[in-house]
């Protein structure tokens, strides 16, 4: 597989179609991290495995802008795992990102790994090991089964009692250090200037207190209602480790359950939530 | 050399938590590791310098907490005053009264060290920052060397060491037994009077395993780089998130506002607050009018570096980084500062 | 505590305010403590404050006058309608209580430049911090030399201080030239940038000295065309503008390089900008 | 009106062709209605975001009431077919993370419906009574 990229990438910025690729390299100190390739002498430098779990999508709305006025967009390429695709389907469906400026390396995801080597848990309950879109895809598609998600995590704090949930979410939420990397590593989160950084501070002020942070990530979670693919940027970059997939998968349970069926980035079709009704809906909580 | 046995150590914390505000690193969060994640900062529970109440509560354990020690002089967020209307309709301000005495216990020498670039930040200069003066002033130090450099841990190369005495007012050096005492100023020795140490002849001191240390660019080699591609592809993979700001000793930028809360009583109260900020912000830099000099990624990534070895330097007079390697640990794509500060030193100076 | 808090502003009350452009006005403070209106009463042309609305937030402001002898000093400011600060400035009524500190910055050299001929260039709102060096070289007049007053704004209704103007044209040894940068209906006088009219003006740089403050672009082309005009870059001064949060060198917000616009500035010569490591556009 | 004194503050967020004219009709009609409603006119209920729901709450509320036209009978065609998606998934999210389910209600009123208005507006005031105050770490704190 990784010759493959490696060969795709060479023939594509070689030919020109690409100002750069996107992929993934072992940095000096043997850490995975995203990698940007122009030169095609370069591209030995990409590797793909089980620790490429940073999705790469999140890069593609900044360089989908001329660099200066007036100049042409450049055309980019991307290494897209099955859930980095449904992201890249989402800025698509939303016009963040051009279709053509973007080839799509797909890759067959054999399901990426803990540092001790034991399966990400998201990867347990994947049903897709092969991208819905992509110009080319490397790899075979692999012989791991794939799992129709029971998000057995968010049932866990459904079943909690209403003041253990504050309490745990409180708890959680108070060591937040509102450095927005949980934002910035979204690739679904692209306002130019976020509500919580307004400087007339209308719904947020800068305070780190409790009643900001919550504020923040409800609303953060909530803008993300139909459009998360559930990639666990958010969580993975987070430097206080907070689990903010479980705000985020919570809803994504929710949008499923009740509007039919919807995953978001599995179709055209955007967010139910800006939608009108089309009568499949369950919604319920009318009274 | 002075001494102190574990025990005897436990009970003078015990009797510190009692009569002072104690600060000590202290495990905090789930104990469970979250299942499923490469993330270093879900792998269980972080270690964070908090308020503790006694012995029992402090981690013994740790590499280097997860926030520096600048949270306890430069909060995450302070009230500067509060804005109260008097009898005659007029403004009054009131400004945040004095902190009670504080011992800082188990501050790494590397954070300690950090403080001394705020202070020539906040303090070095008139006027002086009221606020963090008084923080400064009312607590004493007492360092826990580090045993040996922990990964991504630099200090060595930046002249820095993990058992160096020169900005804590009492450092500690773990020996067989218990702990090796050095008390270094007079602040130390004010609060060593109720330690009951020990003096025991000929104690040896560990030699902590240092990291391979690297040079530094120099300042032409900082001068030569500036507008270099370099910066470009350094940011190509930044996110323009804050975490290295956030996370460092010596970073102090802040943002101040007005913010008017409604208490559950229904009081209103108006204060002036002041907030950690950071220059990765995207708006950091914007002025009235929307010109931002700092608009592209790479400018604002290229800052922080330039920030902590060129600017400091030579508008404070203070070395801006001081190698714990929290940046490097926590940098999401994996942007090291090690590897910048090695990139530029390998380059020919104009 | 320290006796001296930098972050606490003094209190201040909204003496008077004025219309000075679309979207301008000059504020009018005054200190209420006597004695902090003794502590604040001298600040020279160029330096600036931070003005406060009380619950809303503060922003910094260049000075538009200078200590008034007979009028007590009275702090003027002229602001633009632009942010949340400035939103609610505007709306201030008279007699609001409003916080003042300051004054904080460097300033114009106006000593040093005994004897020389001066030209003031002047855009839109960046006029404001040069009507102190105005009437500073007015009440000074025979200190210097020939003075040239260039003022321009994009149109007509962005022209500040205008009720000033006919003052400042009957000064002795004063020329004044004002311009917008696109033709408007009912305006007579002259058409172009800036840099036009002053390259017609043709200001002659032998022991002289420009003083120059607008949008950063218009700094930067006048510095191109003064020096197109033979003037060095020891010879223009301009003062620069920046998000900041302190005033003091302490927020980090205003740096430019190494230099810090609040502590190291706001007035810089222009061979100093050369040298920045950092573009101010 | 109640034993322990706790008034609810309640904030409903009224849409201005069908609900806030709904109330208009129950305050002519001399309807008897809690003085607890705060109301907030909005153009329509969709406009009503979560920003809006959860700033209410921080600021001082506890409860909310979105109140819209009847799901066919939008001023704009389809503004509330946004609001009956939006409205039931925050209010779940709001559960999941702690908060009463019952601090959040949304309803129709159309511009005659003045004895529901009364009715919707009198029983949420109740049962919100019946929770408490919110949970005050949520609030804005000291």
């Amino acid at each position: 597989m990784i010759e493959d990229i490696r060969a795709l990438a060479r023939e594509l910025l070689e030919k020109g179609a690409v100002e750069c690729v996107i992929g993934y390299e072992v940095g000096p100190t043997g850490r995975v991290r995203p990698a940007f390739v122009y030169e095609p002498g370069e591209v030995e430098r990409l590797i793909f495995d089980g620790r490429c779990d940073q999705n790469l999508v999140t890069y593609l709305t900044r360089r989908n802008k001329p660099r200066k006025k007036g100049e042409e967009v450049p055309t980019t390429a991307v290494v897209v795992k099955p859930c980095d695709a449904r992201s890249l389907r989402v800025l698509l469906n939303e016009h963040q990102v051009q279709r053509d400026k973007v080839y799509i390396i797909g890759v067959a995801c054999p399901g990426m790994q803990n540092a001790d080597g034991t399966p990400e848990l998201r990867c347990t309950r994947c049903d897709q090991r092969v991208p819905l879109l992509y110009d080319a895809l490397c790899g075979e598609p692999p012989e791991v089964p794939t799992v129709r998600d029971a998000y057995e995590d968010v049932q866990q704090i459904e079943a909690l009692p209403l003041e253990e949930r504050l309490a745990y979410w409180l708890g959680e939420l108070d060591r937040c250090i509102r450095c927005y990397a949980c934002r910035q590593a979204c690739p679904t989160c692209f306002c130019s200037v976020c509500e919580a950084e307004r400087d007339d501070s209308l719904w947020v002020g800068i305070a780190d207190r409790i009643p900001e942070k919550a504020f923040f990530h409800i609303i953060r979670a909530f803008h993300q209602a139909g459009r998360c693919t559930e990639c666990n940027a958010c969580e993975a970059v987070c430097p206080m480790g907070i689990p903010l997939s479980l705000i985020n998968r919570k809803i994504a349970k929710d949008v499923a359950q009740m509007m039919g069926g919807y995953r978001a980035g599995e179709s055209d079709e955007p967010t139910p939530l800006v939608t009108m009704l089309t009568g499949e809906e369950a919604i319920d909580e009318i009274h | 050399m002075k001494f102190i046995e574990i025990r005897a150590l436990h009970e003078w914390l015990d009797r510190l938590a009692q009569e002072m505000t104690l600060i000590a690193p202290t495990a905090v969060g789930p104990q469970e590791k979250a299942p499923g994640s490469r993330n270093p900062a879900a792998q269980g529970q972080q270690v964070f310098y908090r308020q503790v109440e006694g012995a029992a509560q402090i981690a013994w354990d740790f590499t280097r907490t997860a926030l520096s020690a600048r949270e306890h002089f430069m909060p995450k967020t302070e009230t500067l005053f509060t804005i109260e209307t008097g009898p005659d309709g007029k403004a009054v301000l009131h400004e945040t009264k004095l902190e009670q005495p504080r011992v800082f216990f188990g501050i790494r020498p590397c954070d300690a060290r950090g403080l001394r670039v705020l202070d020539a930040v906040m303090l070095g200069q008139e006027p002086a920052d009221v606020y963090y003066a008084q923080r400064r002033e009312n607590t004493t130090l007492v360092g826990l060397a580090c045993p040996q450099m922990w990964e991504d841990c630099f200090c060595n190369s930046v002249g820095g060491a993990p058992d160096a005495a020169d900005d804590v007012d009492i450092l500690l050096i773990q020996v067989e037994g218990g702990f090796a005492v050095q008390v270094v100023t007079e602040k130390g020795e004010r609060l060593a009077t109720g330690m009951g140490l020990q003096e025991v002849e000929g104690l040896e001191l560990p030699q902590p395993k240092l990291n391979e240390q690297f040079a530094l660019p120099t300042q032409q080699q900082w001068l030569a780089s500036f507008n270099d591609v370099y910066w470009q592809r350094v940011g190509d993979r930044c996110l323009s998130c804050r975490i290295c700001s956030y996370v460092c000793p010596t970073c102090r930028c802040f943002d101040v506002r007005d913010e008017t809360v409604v208490t559950p009583q229904g009081e209103r109260i108006v204060r002036r607050v002041r907030a950690w900020d950071s220059c990765q912000g995207v708006n950091y830099r914007v002025q009235a009018g929307g010109a931002n000099p700092r608009a592209n990624l790479e400018q604002r990534l290229r800052n922080r570096f330039y920030c902590k070895y060129y600017y400091v330097p030579i508008d404070y007079a203070a070395d801006g980084c001081v190698g714990c390697g929290r940046c490097v640990t926590a940098c999401p794509v994996n942007i090291d500062i090690r590897e910048v500060l090695q990139d530029l030193a390998r380059r020919e100076p104009a | 505590m320290s006796e001296v808090n930098p972050m606490r502003p003094y209190l201040g009350t909204l003496v008077g305010t004025k219309p000075l452009a679309t979207g301008i006005r000059l504020f009018q403070v005054e200190l209420n403590d006597p004695e902090e209106r003794e502590k604040f009463s001298v600040w020279r042309p160029g330096q600036f404050l931070f003005f406060s609305v009380l619950g809303v937030g503060e922003a910094p402001f260049g000075f538009a006058n200078i200590p008034d002898p007979q009028r007590g000093p009275v702090i003027e400011v002229a602001i633009n309608k632009v942010g949340h600060v400035t939103r609610a400035i505007h709306a201030l009524p008279l007699g609001a209580t409003v916080g003042i500190r300051g004054p904080l910055g460097n300033y114009f050299p106006l000593e040093e430049l005994k004897g020389q001929n001066i030209v003031v260039l002047g855009g839109g709102i960046g006029g404001a911090p040069l009507r102190p060096v105005i009437q500073y070289i007015l009440r000074h007049r025979d200190d210097y030399g020939h003075l040239t007053i260039i003022w321009a704004a994009r149109s007509p209704d962005l022209l500040v201080f205008t009720d000033e103007y006919d003052e400042w044209r009957s000064a002795p040894d004063t020329e004044m030239h004002v311009t917008i940068d696109r033709p408007a209906e009912g305006w007579t006088g002259n058409v172009g940038l800036i840099t036009e009219i002053l390259e017609k003006v043709a200001p002659s740089p032998e022991n002289a000295t420009a003083i120059t403050c607008g949008p950063p672009i218009m700094i930067y082309f006048v510095g191109k065309t003064l020096g197109k005009l033979g003037f060095s870059e020891d010879q223009m001064l301009t003062t620069l503008e920046a998000r900041m949060h302190c005033g003091i060198g302490k927020c980090g917000r205003c740096n430019l390089g190494e230099k810090l616009v609040c502590k190291d500035g706001p007035v810089f010569w222009q061979s100093e900008i050369s040298t920045f490591l950092e573009s101010f556009l | 009106m109640s034993g322990d004194g706790f008034e609810p503050r309640i904030v409903a967020f009224l849409c201005n062709w069908c609900s806030y004219a709904g109330a208009d009709t129950a305050g002519v009609s001399r309807l008897e209605l809690p003085p607890n409603i705060l109301p907030v006119r909005v153009m329509c209920s969709g406009r009503v975001s979560a920003e809006m729901v959860l700033k209410a709450l921080l600021s001082g509320a506890d409860g909310v009431l979105v109140l819209g036209c009847h799901i066919g009978d939008c001023h704009y065609g389809s503004g509330n077919h946004r609001t009956v998606k939006r409205i039931p998934l925050l209010r779940r999210l709001m559960t999941y993370m702690g908060i009463e389910p019952d601090r959040l209600r949304l309803d129709w009123v159309s511009g005659a419906e003045a004895g529901r208005f009364a009715k919707i507006t009198t029983e949420f005031v109740e049962a919100v009574r019946a929770l408490g105050p919110l949970s005050l770490p949520l609030r804005e704190e000291l």
